[in-house]
């Protein structure tokens, strides 16, 4: 299931509503993705997310549909925010549940490297420095490599 | 006319975000940019940027040049992503 | 921090706690064990904990500070159930805070490996077909391996 | 005398969970159940077995059996562990 936000979400009570009522996972694997005051040394007092509601979620329900044919879960969950966001705010949250915990957290580690290479958001820091556009970091692309030849 | 939307650092760039820009192709809309705003019209063409038609992803940078719009297709363009 | 819990855990308020206020950790992992309805094949109806309070948490803490010392995380935090749970309730919840995302997932993925073998805990499933006490999988001690060569 | 504790399955097998048990050392303790109890006397000197006094591990099995025990020590011995 992927949801786009764009007001603020709640990773404690994602995290309970993806918990409650599961006998067969014995494993929840989640991700929260927040915002942080300072980037590579630079101070941010805000961010801003821009997406395309329609596209984005397409993009992502397909990376959702690989995670699921290729890591051995019985469920998952991706919500991502938009719009203007507070440092310390939650921008993702990603959850797994699998009957064991290594499927949990592959699947769980692999949306995360995915999206931060090919979900459609376009990100903006604003700091007393100015405003600066964010892409994917070297180590974002370095990462997504490892599952080309990974099982 | 096709409605072209920019993303990220692209309306900063344009400073526009949405408007209608007459072609009857993707190359079209981006010479037309182009003739108005040289530095835009180079990363329309960058072949990292997406080039979206009605919300599905059509190429990237200018290998999509040649993809015919019809009146009133959504055309959108992006730089690179980073979601998460 | 570690916790030994004999009395109900919510996960999603242990999370919600673990990232309030965080603004220099842009990564939030988390893991939650629940107790599955059926093992290998059997069913189970009730699972009880056993611990030593006081020697339970002392190997706990000292995985705790492996776990801080091995990677770059800015805090860690384990509570652990023990006593009878029902199925569908959680048994552990492990969370890491890290400035960047593979830290924090090393760190609960190690965490999980070491208490699953080294934590002194000892569990019983009650279900249909009688009363069994549960060690460590072979498929766990495999896990633990791999922190011996790794980086 | 220490005190002995028994956790998981060793409780199931001994029928008692805490009891007194006379004994100046480890090694004491272990024949002092034995002679009770000869599978349970077997599985606490197996090597896997942990055993622990006054809260910290000081050995495996009857690897820890030389270790001296003080009136009212807590001595407890647990099978192999699982958590998480």
């Amino acid at each position: 299931m992927i949801r786009l936000a764009d007001a603020a979400i709640d990773p404690g009570a994602l995290l309970a509503e993806f918990c409650a009522g599961r006998t067969d996972a014995g494993a929840v694997v989640s991700f929260t993705g927040l915002t942080r005051g300072r980037t590579d040394g630079a101070a941010v007092t805000r961010l801003t997310l821009d997406a395309y509601p329609g596209f984005t979620e397409a993009v992502m329900a397909e990376i959702e549909a690989e995670a699921r044919a290729r890591f051995a879960v019985e469920d998952v969950l991706a919500v991502h925010r938009w719009g203007s966001l507070d440092i310390g705010e939650p921008i993702i949250f990603v959850a797994a549940a699998a009957e064991h915990r290594r499927a949990a957290f592959e699947a769980v580690d692999y949306l995360m490297d995915q999206f931060k290479t090919r979900a459609p958001f376009w990100k903006r820091e604003d700091g007393p420095d100015g405003a600066r556009w964010i892409e994917a970091r070297p180590d974002d692309h370095q990462a997504i490599e490892r599952w080309a030849t990974a099982q | 006319m096709a409605q072209v939307t920019l993303f990220g650092s692209y309306q900063d760039l344009a400073g526009w975000r949405t408007r209608a820009v007459p072609g009857g192709s993707l190359g079209a809309i981006r010479q037309a940019v182009a003739a108005e705003n040289a530095a835009l019209g180079e990363q329309l063409g960058h072949p990292c940027t997406l080039v979206i038609v009605n919300e599905r992803l059509v190429g990237r940078g200018d290998g999509a040049d040649a993809h015919p719009l019809a009146e009133n297709d959504d055309v959108a363009f992006g730089p690179p992503v980073s979601g998460g």
